[in-house]
């Protein structure tokens, strides 16, 4: 094996925190912590994604351009997210059942 | 000079003309497919205007009313409205206007024709086996489990059509930013190139929510997966949610292309620089993005709730402030100016009286109470008529006038121009103001019969629609003479900047002989303004 | 048949409501902001294409206006001023809605297609007409049997769409009597335009009468009693019953213990959800031994049922 | 060896090679919002039906879901290897990792077959086969339709994914890549980390939930 056949340690070093991040947030699911449990499973997965994004996608190496599409998708999945629960927050007959007057 | 070749006379077999990967030949093959659908969604609306002459419903049965308006919604919106400026005169004028030799994925291009043809042939199939009935809007549970029309079919042929306009959007995006001739920034962009980005960027981030929707109705139709049936706990209102994050900003994607060319022509017919660059250019960035905060407007009666309604109506009376900045601007433009009335600058003209009447209507339905009386009525209609077809139709027909010479290298007799011109400005008024009364008057939209107080309006709005039909049908016959005995065209006949007019009419294949470098703002028109005055 | 029409102005139908007033109000605001700001586009519009065209070489085309900030400021900020008054003021009216007033007399609507139904609390039943009574407050409680309807009074400027699943509120008191247009606002399929009505105001010593002259087989409570019967609820909730079930009994408005730990006010969603999915809410101590009722019971007698299982007594009963 | 030539829209390789990238990332936003839609419902409804929808996570195959998981990490590392290679001009060995990834995406396909059949046989499969005995059956029912549609659409994108890295690969084999032109290697591995990526966070919303209660 030569030296181009290496596979670079940054990438290395990923794929281990990366499969070390999935056991931890199958671990951690199992512990019974309440509402904290989705909040550290989603925390779990940004992470993840960010690695991915950051180190194999290369995003960190890239210009301003191109981190601003990536960013652009999820800041747009942001804006929908929140005026849509916005209205599910705030209506008072969700989920729906139907009550005849309170 | 006339002699010499360009893109149209290359090779003309039908084979090369449909593999073609040349952005110019995309977009004449976008021109034939959607004059077509224009002219499909046309008599769907010349049937719907002829049964709503009286209050019985004595032409069609209810069931074809309601397929005639949904067939009319859907081929307009998506076959018709969304791809026309851009897919025609913005695939065939980018890559001029920045002096590139093509878009960057040429041959994404022509699959997106591709795809918008399969899409629009899937839904015309539907339409020709006994049609769909439930509006372009697809409400559920109406469309997943009640309509007994063909409404798999019509969602698969627009989720296709969907592919085709985000192939577009991505195509601009990146040909914008990355093939841009050398010395051309940003600010020295011509406007069209602004609002086709800002159009684009909407293009690309808002279509696969539709798509994704679309799909979730025909899996649900299809094997009641039940995600939007309140049967099995979901909730009719997401899909409304999911459907207008596209569908509203889809108004944006159809009438900033529109303002785009609206631009160009106020500035070429007044020979000077658009007023307020910078503000007219980033209040299109504005439109985009604001116009993706405001769709629950269209629910302010639907159960929502009224905190969300309140947000919504505030974030509406928002988006309204950069579309005023642009009215202003370009009036403020014509100031002073040289300015002359051939048929695009009365085009530009009427799409400013007609978009500020839609715009100004608009106020009354971000209006919170005064939604809730008037929507869902016709004047709601007469409102969305007036920006797509007063604004975004009336400058799709200015921007041809005025690219038709490039596009064609041929030139257009400008008396019958003008008449047409006139002649749609008058008929659509006439269609469709009294539509503004019939809401006003609390008279509801999709209705194949109604009470009779309300008919006078309704004769009188038929009565402009046939008007406007003829005013329609006109270039039709003019453009086509003009395509063999037209005037032939210099480079630039209206005198005008742009780098698209710095090429032969029609251009050569490769868009350019030498790559062009850009050296002055846009709309530099300090010598040759006056030049022409005195000529005239 | 319209009185409504007669008595109005030719563009806008008379307000029968004080909203009504309100809104045309609200109305006349929206066009007159509107209206001037177009004249003042078009006279600028106009004057500046005539007296700029090419051919008047005479023009002061000098001294042209280079800065453009301040201008655009001024615009920008005057259109925002303006925008976000109207916007209060369609705001404060819209939440209006949101807030019937106190003692309001409730009325069922049950859409469907293609029909309006509705109930009355004595037991009355109307396809297509709503009978009220003037300078009486209405509170209508609305649901959709199958697709989305819109309950739309253009007289009374009111419309909120009509959702199967859930219940939507609306609520009006007409000023005097007359009879005016009811249309569904929210296409529903084949006979939408079709899908029409007349709420009929009439004085109250009329609409009195109206109410007794209806041919009713009892209050909406005793017709929910007979549909008790029917469904065979009495086997199990019935005094001679072999199987040990929740006392109906002045359960109304109570709280009631679940199996899960929590409590449940008894209240109107409670029961409805009660009949439909049993086994969501298990009353403590009790096994779940009732089938849902989900699919085998319309809108029109979960409401009777519900009615009768108020009328049982209770603490939430008392008027 | 061929000769790299730009396409004729653009100035040199560079640039080619640049506006590739761009494009994918493009692209990258609108599927971000492709699924974001189905994920936007899984909210919605999530909020209305928490107790039912982690009950119905119960039900899903954490085993299979975790192994699958840590499959297409793994099938990840291997083409951002393989980029790296290219770089290197070991396009050879790039195809070879290439083609190692794909074989993964086959194997996650197969296993998700699997769960499928599974999935199948206890009745949770919403259109073709359900039937849940529980009060919460209509919540539980909406999971699996979200779940089924989201897995579904993902696997799409797999196995779209996997025709790419392979004829990439076969390409790159044939060292039709030079140096100076590895794009090709490039956008197909970031189309594949974005599958990678989706698959995390559906991974989180679809297995994880209620398995502590």
């Amino acid at each position: 094996m030569t030296g181009t056949r290496r596979p670079p340690r940054r990438l290395v070093l990923s794929w281990i925190a990366l499969l070390a991040l999935l056991g931890a947030t199958v671990f951690i699911a199992y512990l019974p912590l309440g509402t904290a449990n989705t909040v550290i499973a989603m925390t779990i997965a940004a992470l993840k994604g960010t690695i991915v994004a950051a180190v194999f996608m290369e995003l960190r190496e890239r210009n301003p351009l191109t981190l601003t599409f990536a960013g652009a998708g999820f800041f747009w999945l942001g804006i929908m997210l929140w005026l849509v629960l916005t209205d599910y927050m705030t209506r008072p007959n969700f989920p729906p059942h139907l009550h005849w007057g309170s | 000079m006339s002699e010499a070749r360009n893109y149209l006379t290359e090779d003309n077999s039908i084979r090369s003309w449909l593999l073609t990967t040349d952005h110019k030949r995309v977009a004449i093959l976008y021109f034939i497919a959607i004059t077509v659908f224009f002219f499909i969604g046309g008599a769907a609306a010349a049937l719907i205007r002829l049964e709503l002459l009286t209050p019985q419903g004595d032409l069609v049965t209810s069931d074809t009313y309601n397929r005639l308006f949904s067939m009319h919604g859907i081929i307009m919106v998506w076959f018709f409205l969304i791809p026309s400026i851009p897919s025609t005169l913005g695939n065939f004028i980018v890559p001029l206007m920045i002096g590139a030799r093509d878009l960057a994925f040429p041959r994404l291009n022509l699959t997106s024709w591709y795809l918008f043809i399969a899409g629009g042939l899937t839904t015309l199939y539907a339409i020709f086996v006994g049609g769909v009935d439930t509006g372009w809007t697809f409400y559920t549970p109406f469309s997943t489990i009640y309509s007994n029309s063909h409404v798999v079919l019509a969602v698969t042929g627009v989720f296709i059509a969907g592919f085709s306009s985000i192939l577009t959007g991505l195509n601009f995006i990146v040909t914008i930013h990355r093939l841009r001739a050398p010395g051309l920034t940003w600010y020295r962009l011509p406007l069209f190139l602004w609002s086709l980005y800002a159009t684009s960027v909407i293009l690309v981030l808002a279509t696969p929510v539709l798509a994704i929707t679309l799909l979730l109705v025909a899996l649900d139709r299809a094997f009641g997966i039940g995600i939007f049936d309140p049967s099995r706990g979901g909730d009719p209102l997401l899909f409304q949610h999911l459907f207008w994050f596209y569908s509203h900003p889809a108004v944006y994607i159809m009438i900033l292309p529109g303002m785009g060319v609206v631009s160009e022509l106020i500035a070429c017919y007044s020979r000077k620089a658009i007023f307020g660059y910078k503000f007219v250019a980033w209040s299109a960035i504005a439109i985009a993005g604001v116009g993706f905060f405001v769709w629950g407007h269209h629910m302010f009666v639907s159960g929502q709730s009224a905190f969300a309604g309140l947000v919504f109506s505030f974030m509406s009376f928002i988006v309204a402030v950069p579309s005023a900045i642009k009215v202003f601007n370009w009036t403020a433009t014509m100031h002073k100016g040289w300015i002359s009335y051939d048929a695009p600058m009365l085009y530009a003209l009427g799409f400013i009286g007609l978009f500020t009447v839609g715009g100004l209507s608009g106020l009354f339905l971000a209006c919170l109470a005064y939604d809730v009386y008037v929507t869902d009525t016709y004047f709601v209609v007469a409102h969305f008529h007036y920006i797509m077809v007063g604004g975004m139709v009336t400058a799709y027909f200015g921007g041809l006038h005025y690219w038709w010479p490039k596009i064609t290298g041929r030139l257009y007799p400008e008396y019958w121009a003008r008449a047409a011109a006139i002649l749609i400005f008058f008929g659509f008024n006439m269609t469709f103001f009294p539509q503004f009364i019939l809401g006003v008057l609390g008279m509801p939209r999709r209705y194949h019969t109604y009470p009779p107080e309300f008919q006078i309006w309704h004769v009188m709005s038929s009565t402009g629609a046939s008007i406007l039909a003829v005013a329609y049908a006109l270039p039709l016959f003019y453009l086509g003479w003009s395509l063999f005995f037209g005037q032939r065209a210099s480079a630039n006949p209206w005198q005008t900047t742009g780098l698209e007019w710095q090429t032969p009419s029609p251009p050569p294949t490769h868009n350019f002989e030498t790559p062009p470098e850009v050296k002055r703002k846009p709309y530099d028109f300090t010598t040759k303004g006056k030049a022409r005055a005195q000529n005239a | 048949m319209n009185n409504w029409i007669e008595h109005a102005n030719p563009l806008v139908p008379s307000g029968e409501t004080a909203h009504a007033g309100s809104v045309d109000l609200l109305f006349d605001g929206l066009l007159a902001s509107a209206l001037l700001v177009l004249l003042l586009l078009f006279f600028l519009l106009l004057r500046f294409a005539i007296h700029y065209r090419v051919g008047n070489t005479n023009a002061d085309r000098d001294h042209r206006i280079q800065k453009s900030w301040r201008l655009e400021t001024a615009w920008t900020a005057a259109t925002l001023v303006a925008f976000l008054a109207l916007f209060v003021w369609g705001a404060r009216l819209y939440l209006n809605l949101y807030d019937a007033p106190a003692g309001a007399e409730t009325i069922y609507v049950i859409g469907k297609q293609w029909m309006w139904q509705v109930q009355h609390l004595g037991g009355q039943r109307e396809i297509n007409e709503l009978h009220v009574a003037a300078d009486h407050t209405v509170r209508l409680i609305m649901s959709s049997q199958d697709v989305i309807h819109s309950f739309f009074v253009p007289a009374f400027r009111v419309k909120r769409d009509v959702l199967p699943g859930t219940s939507e509120e609306i609520w009006f008191r007409p000023r005097k009597p007359g009879v005016f247009h009811l249309f569904c606002a929210e296409y529903c399929g084949t006979d939408h335009s079709r899908m029409t009505g007349r709420i009929v105001v009439m004085p109250q010593p009329d609409f009195a009468q109206w109410l007794v002259r209806q041919d009713v087989d009892g209050t909406l409570a005793a017709q929910g009693a007979s549909l008790f019967r029917q469904f065979g609820c009495g086997g199990c909730h019935g005094s001679g019953a072999t199987v040990r079930s929740p006392p109906l009994e002045g359960l109304y408005g109570k709280r009631v213990p679940l199996a899960d730990g929590t409590t449940q006010i008894a209240d109107e969603r409670y029961l409805r959800d009660s009949i439909l999915r049993p086994r969501a809410q298990i009353v403590a101590g009790y096994e779940p031994l009732m089938p849902s009722f989900e699919g085998k019971i319309s809108e029109e007698e979960i409401i009777k049922i519900v009615a009768y299982l108020k009328s049982l007594g209770g603490e939430g009963a008392k008027p | 060896m061929p000769e790299a030539r730009p396409a004729r829209q653009f100035v040199d390789l560079r640039q080619q090679h640049d506006v590739a990238r761009l494009g994918m990332w493009v692209f990258i936003a609108t599927e971000v919002l492709f699924f974001g839609g189905l994920i936007l419902a899984y909210c919605v409804y999530r909020s209305g039906y928490p107790a039912e929808f982690a009950e119905a996570a119960r039900h899903t195959k954490i085993v299979i879901g975790t192994a699958n998981t840590a499959i297409l990490l793994t099938s990840s590392f291997l083409v951002a290897w393989a980029v790296e290679a290219a770089r290197l001009r070991e396009s050879r060995f790039a195809a070879l990792l290439l083609w190692t990834a794909a074989l993964l995406g086959v194997v996650f396909l197969s296993l998700k077959g699997a769960e499928y059949a599974m999935e199948y046989h206890e009745r949770l499969l919403p259109g073709l086969d359900f039937s849940f005995a529980s009060p919460q059956a209509h919540a539980v029912h909406l999971f699996f339709s979200f779940y089924i549609v989201a897995t579904g659409l993902h696997a799409v994108h797999v196995a779209v994914g996997i025709a790419v890295l392979v004829a990439v690969g076969i390409r790159a084999h044939q060292r039709a890549y030079l140096e100076a032109y590895h794009s090709p290697i490039t956008v197909a591995g970031l189309y594949w980390h974005f599958v990678d990526l989706v698959w995390i966070f559906l991974f989180a919303l679809i297995y994880l939930p209620g398995r502590s209660g």
